[in-house]
């Protein structure tokens, strides 16, 4: 078992300038940010080192932070029994991230899943396919600038009652 | 040899589980005939061993207790899916009783003149329960809220002659708050006006 | 004398197929009744649970959780409450600690009694589905009496639950156990044991550790590979660490294939076992206090961001919280165990028959809302 | 048959002056219907009699609703199908689609025509009695392919293979057991069979308890005769959790309550052949061919004896999962033909050295050295 921080070290002394940002000491989240182009070779690393081992990708997240977008990869490891976080960072205008499918089979579904709700492009996936909507949704829904679908196949989507306001942060009283 | 194991631990096998249905068999139903027997009635209890009535604690539909109600949006704030919706009037000062926890009476000066609950969006969650401070929201053990129109579906816990006699009674309040309001202006000005004069005047007498 | 031709069939299961689990649909391509490729569909259930979750205040997200995994509401409550508490340091009473191990573990027994009976109704035997739903309805009347809710029970808040437990329910709870505990061996003797059932499961794709973690395959299904893996022991939280109980591996029982259908179904019957066990000690050990801690109304936990693991009877369950500092995440992701488990179905089902797909899909346990999310 | 309508003709002189064909078709006509309503009623009782013995085991109540404890359940969800719309499929074959029910109902229904009620209760004695139950049962399976294939629907189609494929693999353990009580009765006609195994105490002469290796043969004509009807554990054609519905997942209406009344008709069938075949059919104690009455107690002695059949069908039923594909051919080919050789052949050898009745001779001379 290899604390946070021995891992954010080995990380950054294999691939120096490919580490941007670490988040490691006392952090609730251990992470580190790596460069976009490098991420393949982290990641196989990550998994291939004997002290890191880090044979299960639990999730891959994407979330939106305007101009750009963050992928996060959680990653632990059975064999060690250790946890770890990578991060990596691509623009909105053109998000694409290499694929790591190859290295671990779970990201084939997690890949699609961000690709279907965030729009980020995987290269490198076998198939890439919207896996939650179907197939011929418009735009990805969890983008913060989402706007939602009046209908879809000629259904209506939202139903809105008469006289029933949103709550918002609305106070009846001034 | 495994050919004829094979075959005795299918038939052992296949006894047993004949043996556990047929036991099933002399045991009694566990069914519960719904629409005869209520089960709310507190005394279905011992009607059959494995017979409950619905729990003291369970979430069915809402109701709401508008006496108690202080308009003051908790409930509509904590409902996660938006199926409250409350307006309210400021009126009066009352006082309901014994209302709060120990016995306190509840002082009071926002009235609901609108109190709707839509149960077909309620997730039955008991957030807006726990939200309430005066216990004017709660559930009752009732769970039939079948319905052939969608309108049914929302509940409607102020009625329009109250919502009436609300408004009257927020208006009358207004009036006189606004004439409570204007006197204490005119009085203030007045003293103002007083004080002022009354300023001047020495200073006169003093030239 | 010419070949005999074969042609591969395009066949369309689900989504309303009686043995996909709620709705999932396989498009199937079938040579016979030997499958060449199973793709499954999935999204049909799809809500949008974590948009909602940024659209809403960390407490109102706790019922949409229930929603979640509508078989083991309190495991997931208790993901989402405990992320929550984990990122704002919020601190849990003890009895309440106590409280949530009980109803998780009773709602992880009454999740594999669904998980077991609906693999043998699977299977085609449908009265261990309604003895297993006979005794589940039983843990239905006590969560109903804790909590007024008989299957979103919407149990857990952030800092603690939100109802003690009433007069004499730990009695009956304890009546419950002893009564349940020998429905198991019954259980067993109906359909476990039975040789037919054995023989359609024991030797039906088996999934080798390596694969197992590489798919991100979690819970009953990565044990079931023998992998002795579970975060209640290996990433404790709660009380966990304090209680005692075995984790059921895998062990190609009836001398079939280590990771076939049959040991995970066997997992899932000895941990309903274990969970027995771990019920009982919290009986003993519960102590009085308070059950929730002081937390405000308006929660506003600090910038920040978490990756918080629970075990649910589906395996991991993970929330990934990004926290502005504002009273609504930035963002929540939720990572399931069906999800994963979902995604090997292409890859196992590969030459194995329809009625071997029906068995896996039952095997691994996946459901649909869990999945689609 | 032709024998009682001769003797109707000599006795009752009206019917001498219409024609001789007349008489035979009317009385055709009269057994038919009458046959025709016990198997209805039959059918009918069966059902309601297992959705209550299901709802028992599954610690439910069944159906208990209509008429007293539900009994006319039956005839309301009869009813019920009848005022259904009876649909069929756009891409279904429409002529095979609509034949299909009644030949799988015909192919059941004919074999209760050569059944031995009693002594003297039967519709008709052929000496070739048990070929023709066998010939005729082997209509069921064109019905099944049939609707299987009409119905356009690939689950459908899996199904009527399925069906197909395990019925005619079934008929040999069934037909090699069915020899091994041929051999025993020494004779193809069912009342032939059943009067053959009359003996102490009207129990054991049966066949069943001829020789240890005709026990096993019942055992095996039993398994194939529910593989043949398509019981759980052997319901592959319709296969609930795989198939959807299997063959007759397209049906509706009246024609669905068809094979749903085959097949309830059948478990009777079932325990009647089995009955008759080993069981000793109307043979037990206090039944006797030559009085009224102990005509009337071998009746319920069949019946009682094929009752039990029934109720062991769903048992089984209600407690059993299904077989896979290959493991049930696997079943058939590996496990029941051969054994059921072995019986066919131990009991030839036993019968030729021992004598045909001799299982309770020897245990007799057995005990008799004993003491």
């Amino acid at each position: 078992m290899a604390n946070p921080e021995e891992i954010a070290k080995a990380l950054e002394t294999e691939f120096k300038d490919a580490v941007l940002d670490s988040n490691v000491k006392n952090s609730k989240f251990p992470h580190v940010v790596v460069e976009v182009s490098r991420l393949n070779d982290i990641c196989k690393f990550l998994l291939n080192d004997d002290h890191m081992a880090f044979d299960f990708l639990s999730a891959i997240a994407g979330v939106d932070k305007g101009d750009e977008f963050e992928v996060v990869y959680i990653i632990h490891s059975y064999l060690r029994n250790h946890s770890f976080a990578i991060k990596t960072r691509v623009p909105r205008s053109g998000p694409r991230v290499p694929s790591v499918c190859d290295l671990w089979a779970a990201a084939n579904w997690h890949e699609r899943e961000t690709y279907d709700l965030m729009g980020i492009i995987f290269e490198g996936h076998p198939d890439l396919r919207r896996i939650l909507l179907p197939q011929d949704w418009e735009g990805h829904p969890l983008r913060k600038d989402y706007k939602y679908p009046k209908s879809y196949d000629g259904i209506e989507l939202r139903r809105d009652d008469d006289n029933w306001p949103d709550p918002g942060d609305k106070e009846l009283y001034e | 040899m495994s050919y004829f194991g094979d075959i005795v631990e299918a038939v052992v096998s296949i006894a047993k589980g004949m043996g556990v249905t047929i036991r099933t068999m002399v045991r009694p139903p566990e069914t519960v005939q719904y629409p005869d027997i209520d089960v709310l009635d507190p005394k279905m209890a011992g009607y059959s061993a494995n017979l409950k009535p619905v729990s003291e604690r369970f979430r069915g539909i809402l109701t709401v207790n508008t006496d108690s109600c202080v308009v003051d949006n908790l409930c509509a704030r904590a409902c996660p899916v938006n199926c409250i919706q409350i307006e309210g009037l400021k009126g009066p000062k009352t006082k309901a009783k014994n209302l709060l926890p120990g016995g306190k009476d509840l002082p009071k000066t926002r009235y609901p003149v609108r109190f709707d609950i839509h149960i077909g969006r309620c997730l039955y969650c008991g957030l807006c329960v726990e939200a309430c401070n005066t216990g004017a929201i709660y559930f009752t053990r009732e769970f039939r809220g079948q319905t052939q129109d969608y309108g049914n579906l929302v509940r409607h816990f102020v009625s329009e002659s109250e919502a009436e006699r609300i408004k009257k009674l927020a208006e009358e309040e207004a009036e006189r708050a606004a004439r409570e309001k204007a006197e204490k202006e005119a009085k203030k000005a007045a003293s103002e006006e007083k004080k002022d004069t009354g300023g001047d005047r020495p200073e006169g007498e003093d030239q | 004398m010419s070949a005999l031709n074969t042609d591969i069939w395009t066949l369309n299961m689900g989504p309303q197929h009686p043995s996909t689990h709620g709705v999932i649909r396989f498009l199937l391509k079938t040579d016979g009744e030997i499958i060449e490729d199973a793709d499954p569909d999935i999204g049909f259930l799809h809500r949008g649970l974590e948009k909602i979750a940024e659209l809403l205040p960390y407490a109102g997200f706790m019922p949409y959780t229930d929603r979640l995994d509508y078989l083991a509401a309190v495991n997931m409550n208790w993901g989402w409450a405990l992320s929550v508490e984990r990122l704002a340091d919020i601190e849990v009473p003890l009895r309440a600690e106590y409280l949530r191990v009980i109803a998780a573990e009773l709602n992880r027994i009454s999740s594999h009694q669904i998980a077991v009976g609906s693999l043998a109704s699977d299977m085609g035997a449908f009265t261990p589905f309604v003895h297993a739903i006979r005794d589940r309805e039983m843990i239905n009347d006590l969560f109903e009496s804790l909590c007024g809710s008989r299957l979103t029970f919407n149990y857990c808040r952030i800092g603690g639950v939100s109802h003690d437990a009433p007069e004499g329910w730990i009695e009956r709870l304890s009546d419950y156990l002893d009564y349940y505990e020998p429905m198991v061996d019954v259980f067993n003797d109906l359909i476990t044991n039975n040789k037919i059932f054995v023989e359609r499961l024991k030797k039906v794709a088996p999934i080798s550790a390596q694969k197992a973690i590489s798919y991100g395959l979690v819970g009953p299904n990565l044990r079931g590979s023998g992998v002795k893996f579970d975060l209640r022991k290996d990433d404790p939280y709660g009380i966990y660490p304090e209680l005692e109980f075995d984790v059921p591996v895998g062990l190609g029982y009836h001398e079939g294939e280590l990771g076939s259908c049959f040991d995970k179904y066997m997992v899932r019957i000895e941990e309903i076992r274990e969970s027995i066990k771990i019920i009982r000690q919290c009986i003993e050990r519960i102590p009085e206090g308070e059950i929730v801690a002081k937390v405000p109304r308006n929660l506003k936990p600090p910038e920040g961001e978490i990756y918080c693991r629970t075990e649910a009877p589906r395996g991991e369950v993970g929330f990934y919280v990004v926290s502005n500092g504002s009273p609504k995440p930035e963002r929540v992701k939720i990572r399931t165990g069906s999800f994963a488990a979902m995604s090997t179905i292409r890859d196992l089902a590969r030459g194995w028959m329809i009625a071997d797909l029906v068995a896996i899909i039952g095997g691994f346990d996946v459901i649909a809302p869990e999945l689609d999310r | 048959m032709q024998a009682t309508v001769d003797r109707l003709i000599a006795q009752l002189p009206i019917l001498q002056e219409v024609p001789v064909w007349a008489v035979y078709l009317v009385w055709m006509i009269v057994v038919g219907a009458v046959l025709l309503a016990t198997v209805s009623l039959i059918a009918g009782i069966t059902s309601w009699v297992e959705r209550r013995i299901a709802g028992r085991m599954q610690s439910r109540i069944g159906p208990n609703r209509v008429g007293p404890n539900g009994f006319f359940q039956w005839i309301a969800d009869g009813l019920k199908c009848l005022f259904k719309e009876d649909i069929t499929p756009d891409n279904a074959d429409w002529s095979l689609f609509r034949v299909a029910p009644y030949l799988v109902f015909v192919g059941m229904f004919g074999a209760w025509a050569v059944l031995p009620y009693s002594a003297r209760i039967f519709a008709a004695d052929l000496n070739v009695g048990i070929l023709y139950v066998m010939a005729i049962t082997s209509l069921v399976v064109i019905g099944i392919l049939m609707g299987g294939w009409a119905s356009g629907n690939k689950w459908s189609l899996f199904g009527a293979i399925r069906s197909s494929a395990q019925i005619v693999s079934y008929e040999v353990p069934a037909g090699l057991a069915i020899t091994t009580a041929v051999v025993m009765s020494g004779s193809l006609s069912m009342q032939g069979i059943v009067k053959s195994q009359a003996g102490p105490m009207g129990i054991l002469g049966w066949n069943v308890f001829n020789n240890p290796f005709a026990t096993i043969a019942f055992f095996i004509y039993f398994i194939a005769a529910v593989a043949e009807g398509n019981r759980t554990p052997f319901d592959l054609p319709e296969a609930e959790s795989e198939l959807v519905s299997g063959y007759n997942t397209e049906y509706s209406g009246m024609r669905f309550v068809f094979f749903l009344f085959a097949e309830w008709a059948n478990l009777f069938l079932i325990g009647a052949v089995t009955t008759t075949l080993f069981l000793g059919g109307w043979q037990g104690p206090f039944a006797n061919p030559d009085t009224w009455w102990g005509v009337m107690i071998g009746g319920g002695w069949f019946f009682l004896k094929s009752c039990v059949f029934v109720f062991i069908l769903i048992w089984l039923r209600w407690t059993l999962p299904r077989l896979r594909v290959d493991q049930l051919m696997g079943m058939c080919w590996r496990y029941l033909v051969p054994i059921a050789f072995v019986c066919l052949l131990g009991t030839l050898l036993w019968m030729s050295i021992l004598g045909q009745r001799a299982f309770f001779g020897v245990i007799k001379m057995a005990a008799g050295v004993g003491i």
